[in-house]
């Protein structure tokens, strides 16, 4: 019992980001409305953009951006674990961007498909469809 | 729906716990994700590019290939909501009535049949759902919009020293814009920056980040490696670098703002650029 | 790290995820996808992600939210679900 | 110059995308020139990187100068040099045969639609040669990006079918991404090769495991792998004739080629085939999409709709022989690419060819064809003898390899899938020329109709059709050197 505490509250980000992403995957599989799935769509997303910073953390470090940069001390050592990975970070940022394509694609498409069919609910435009 | 929704979602979950099992324990120093890469990254970017932002760094450097497609991921969001939404002014038929507002006296003309006003600064055309712009916040934002700009090119040139570099700077220039068309309308954002220049500033951001690249080819080099540029620039080669990063940089903020932009005017007119939201 | 504001953003993480889903209203919905991001962006800052965190806010809390309203706005506010 | 044939093939394309942008918005036919000048330059130094491959083995190309794994890095071997040719030589080729039929669509907006169109080779090139995890998963997003954008540009239905298609793709990326996400946490490293170096020892790993399931599951939704497929059919068949041709050969095939490369360069065959033991199921998976594509394909009505599920019956052959675990399997599916990528090309383009005359592709509007449009037709009869796998064609050898692998692997019910499915094609194709051999009805006693006449399609869509279909005998006899020199070195010499 207090392994599976110890265990819980040890990755308590990890279990988050997963909730997060089923959230997200249900809303994009088994909602009706074209927006609402946009909207589960982005959680889906920044739950793994979530996972990503997680794996980036570590303890008693600080961000990445190095001390004394320039001036006096610029030459002095580094140690990595002074530092929090900047790796996931990057990516991350990329994801991010990614992200807000996408977006903006998806609601582009949207308009369009709210232009035809004069609804968003999915259900609506099938039986549209299927009377024509 | 809902219950194929709810099996897969619980499918999927169920794997993602089991494995998350054998994770290492979260921010623990010795995980292999905080040993193998990082640390060379965290040691070594001053010594190599020059630039204490090691996210920077690495973002625009090392990895710097994956952001310029990045750049051409949001440049091709700006293309696909042009190409899906517009609609070009054959297909769009203008309305038979048009009003014009007196810019001085705030009186509204009603012209029918077609007729119209040469374009001038006394008369500025209106659509017929006009809503006059709150004069506070018109004001507020009129007075608030150079700040927030100011604040911009500080987050692009200052992306070496601390959080921030051409992404966020970009967004939050193209953000200034799109509170110009929100705060007055869509008309008198697009009359400030036409459509074809925004047009031309995405492909230019990307352009910069991508001929960058292949000046370095020219000049002998990897794509990318500007360490090549040491010789335009008439500086050391790690000092090139840095500089090769804030060119990049700008490129990225112009393309990011362009296409903020773009993508908004497309989606709050539905492609008829005429009233915005 | 300060936990009980960790786990108080966790939470409202969540919360704000499962009620931009839920409201039936999609004007609603996109601001409340708007305060998601936010607390995300909280989140990552927390865990000393600056850039991230600062992406996010610029992205995902303005212009992102901005996006979703004016096409809204373009089609309907109204849902079903 | 030939030293930086890895960089110029991804980046002629993107920063002549660019250029096209821009010429769109000053003068808009400059945008077709600088296209096709673009894509020729990518396919010459695709072939001579294959050239090369073939002198000297594997090319290591480092962007930025970093060596990897701290930058990124491109790995040219056997199997992506085989590739690159096909990709850009079918983009080429589509892009030359639509001209017309994009200017006729897309009359304010070609600008905008060659920018997107060498945005998405310029995505799909940069796939197939990229050597690190995450770079893909950007390059993916191109890819899908544009990708959506073109699609959504056809019939009334067309932009809910991409809609649908989005959020399948945009699940299949992230899905992706996840899956590097857990190799990066249990091995630290992006690189594809360095991570199969780190690999070995955590094989017993539930992350490796989990990481592996979520990539497969990913590059599956975005090759539309039965039962994830059901996005395909309706974003292909309503979208505009040039996106579907290029995107229909294209898309597919090089997320087959990711699926491949997973297994080959990142997982390492021992512990896809020997550590996890699930290929028997996958098989099977396969040998359900090869039938229900064959089933659904005989269902339609609708020669573009009908080509659409021969699609998906064509990516179960792939992921089948991919997954059969042996050398004579996996050689079947390495074929498959390039055979399959050029004979949906030459199927697609017939289909382009009809919709710009007859303005249609349901099965009523095809009579007559062989009398008005020999020369499509002709095609047709080509590409459809590949699916079926008649032998002077390139359909027939692919098929061969993967009919020895499913024997060697004594997986029967693979082996009864691909005949099956031949059987179906025959039926398939024969109903469609049937119908197209007679006149239609209303002619013989109608009014004026130009009966008699040829009303052929332009020289300018009709010649890379008939290229097209020229190449598939060619490839088909040329199959034993392209085995013996290319793929035989492309598979790890630990599979049998």
């Amino acid at each position: 019992m207090t392994d599976l505490i110890s265990m819980v509250v040890a990755k308590y980000n990890y279990w988050i980001y997963i909730t997060l992403m089923m959230i997200g995957l249900y809303a994009i599989i088994a909602k009706n409305n074209l927006v609402k799935k946009i909207v589960g769509m982005n959680i889906f997303q920044t739950a793994i953009i979530l996972f990503y910073v997680s794996i980036s953390v570590k303890k008693g470090a600080t961000i990445p951006i190095l001390e004394h940069g320039h001036g006096p001390d610029a030459h002095h050592v580094v140690h990595a674990v002074d530092y929090i990975n900047p790796l996931p970070h990057v990516l991350m940022l990329t994801a991010i961007v990614v992200g807000v394509a996408t977006l903006g694609v998806a609601l582009a498409l949207a308009i369009r498909v709210y232009n035809n069919y004069n609804t968003l609910e999915e259900d609506k435009i099938l039986a549209q469809i299927r009377e024509k | 729906m809902k219950i194929i929704g709810l099996i897969i979602t619980v499918t999927t979950g169920a794997l993602l716990f089991y494995a998350a099992g054998d994770f290492p324990a979260w921010s623990d120093p010795a995980s292999p994700a905080s040993t193998y890469l990082s640390p060379h990254f965290i040691e070594k970017t001053m010594e190599e590019t020059s630039v204490p932002n090691i996210v920077t760094a690495v973002l625009a450097d090392y990895r710097g290939f994956d952001t310029m497609f990045e750049t051409a991921v949001i440049f091709s969001a700006g293309v696909v909501c042009f190409f899906l939404l517009r609609i070009s002014r054959r297909e769009d038929e203008e309305p038979e009535t048009r009003y014009y507002r007196h810019v001085l006296t705030g009186v509204t003309i009603q012209l029918k049949e077609g007729h119209e006003i040469p374009p001038s600064a006394d008369f500025e055309r209106i659509d017929s759902m006009w809503t006059p712009p709150d004069l506070i916040i018109k004001t507020g934002c009129r007075l608030l919009i150079p700040f927030v700009q100011l604040f911009a090119l500080y987050v692009i040139a200052h992306g070496h020293h601390s959080p921030g570099g051409g992404f966020q700077g970009g967004v939050i220039l193209g953000a200034s814009v799109i509170l110009f068309a929100i705060s007055h309308d869509l008309r008198t954002a697009v009359r400030r920056m036409s459509e074809k220049l925004i047009g031309i500033l995405c492909a230019a951001g990307v352009l910069i980040y991508a001929g960058t690249g292949a000046l370095c080819l020219l000049l002998k080099l990897n794509f990318l490696d500007y360490s090549a540029l040491a010789g335009v620039l008439h500086v050391d080669p790690i000092t090139a670098r840095s500089h090769g990063i804030l060119i990049v940089e700008i490129g990225v903020g112009i393309a990011v703002l362009a296409t903020m932009i773009w993508i908004y005017n497309n989606i709050s007119s539905a492609g008829r650029y005429r009233q915005g939201l | 790290m300060i936990w009980p504001i960790d786990l108080a953003i966790l939470t409202l993480v969540v919360v704000a995820a499962i009620s931009a889903l839920m409201v039936k209203d999609l004007l609603g919905a996109s601001v409340l996808f708007g305060s998601y991001s936010f607390m995300m962006c909280l989140l990552w800052s927390i865990m000393g992600a600056v850039d991230v965190a600062f992406t996010e806010a610029s992205v995902g809390a303005g212009v992102s939210t901005v996006l979703f309203v004016a096409a809204v706005f373009r089609t309907t506010r109204r849902t079903r679900d | 110059m030939s030293e930086q044939y890895p960089a110029l093939l991804v980046v002629v394309p993107l920063l002549s995308a660019l250029v096209v942008s821009v010429a769109g918005w000053v003068n808009k036919r400059l945008c077709f020139p600088i296209a096709v000048a673009a894509l020729g330059v990518t396919a010459w130094s695709c072939v001579g990187l294959l050239l090369r491959v073939l002198d000297e083995g594997v090319i290591v190309y480092k962007l930025g100068g970093w060596t990897p794994p701290m930058g990124i890095a491109y790995y040219i071997d056997y199997l992506n040099s085989l590739v690159l040719p096909v990709v850009s030589i079918v983009a080429l080729l589509n892009l030359i045969a639509n001209k017309k039929g994009i200017e006729q669509q897309f009359p304010d907006k070609t600008g905008p639609f060659y920018t997107l169109y060498l945005l998405m080779v310029t995505g799909l090139l940069g796939i197939v040669v990229t050597g690190d995890a995450f770079n893909l998963y950007v390059l993916l997003e191109i890819a899908a990006l544009t990708g959506y954008g073109l699609l959504a540009m056809g019939e009334e239905r067309a932009p809910l079918a991409t809609l649908n298609y989005l959020y399948m793709g945009t699940i299949g990326a992230c899905f992706y991404l996840l899956g590097v996400g857990y190799l990066y946490i249990v091995t630290g490293s992006l690189n594809m090769v360095d991570i199969a170096g780190l690999l070995p020892p955590l094989y017993q790993s539930k992350a490796v495991l989990a990481a592996f399931i979520i990539c497969m599951v990913g590059v599956w939704l975005k090759m539309a792998f039965f039962p994830l497929h059901a996005w395909l059919p309706n974003a292909y068949t309503y979208a505009n004739s040039a996106a579907s041709s290029l995107i229909a050969p294209l898309v597919t095939k090089v997320m087959v080629y990711v699926m491949i490369r997973l297994i080959l360069t990142v997982f390492t065959p021992e512990f896809v085939f020997t550590t996890l033991a699930v290929s028997d199921a996958v098989v099977w998976l396969a040998v359900i999409a090869i039938v229900m594509g064959a089933v659904l394909a005989l269902a339609e009505r609708n020669l573009k709709k009908m080509l659409t599920y021969i699609v998906v019956a064509e990516v179960g052959y792939m992921v089948g022989g991919a997954w059969l675990g042996n050398r004579d399997g996996m050689t079947g599916a390495i074929l498959h690419i390039v055979n399959d990528a050029l004979m949906t090309l030459c199927v697609f383009m017939v289909v382009g060819n009809i919709v710009y005359k007859v303005k249609g592709y349901a099965f009523e509007d095809l009579q007559g064809l062989f009398r008005k449009m020999p020369f499509t037709m002709a095609a047709l009869v080509i590409g459809a003898m590949s699916i079926i796998g008649v032998p002077p064609t390139c359909g027939f050898f692919s098929k061969w390899y993967l009919i020895v692998g499913a024997i060697s692997a004594g997986h029967y019910g693979f082996m009864a899938a691909l005949i099956f499915s031949s059987i179906v094609s025959v039926v398939l194709f024969f109903r469609v020329f049937e119908i197209c051999y007679y006149e239609p009805f209303a002619d013989h006693h109608g009014h004026d109709n130009h009966s008699g006449g040829m009303d052929e399609a332009p020289v300018s869509m009709v010649v890379p059709l008939l290229i097209v279909a020229v190449i598939l005998i060619v490839v088909g006899l040329y199959t034993g050197d392209i085995v013996n020199h290319v793929i035989q070195f492309a598979i790890p010499e630990a599979m049998v």
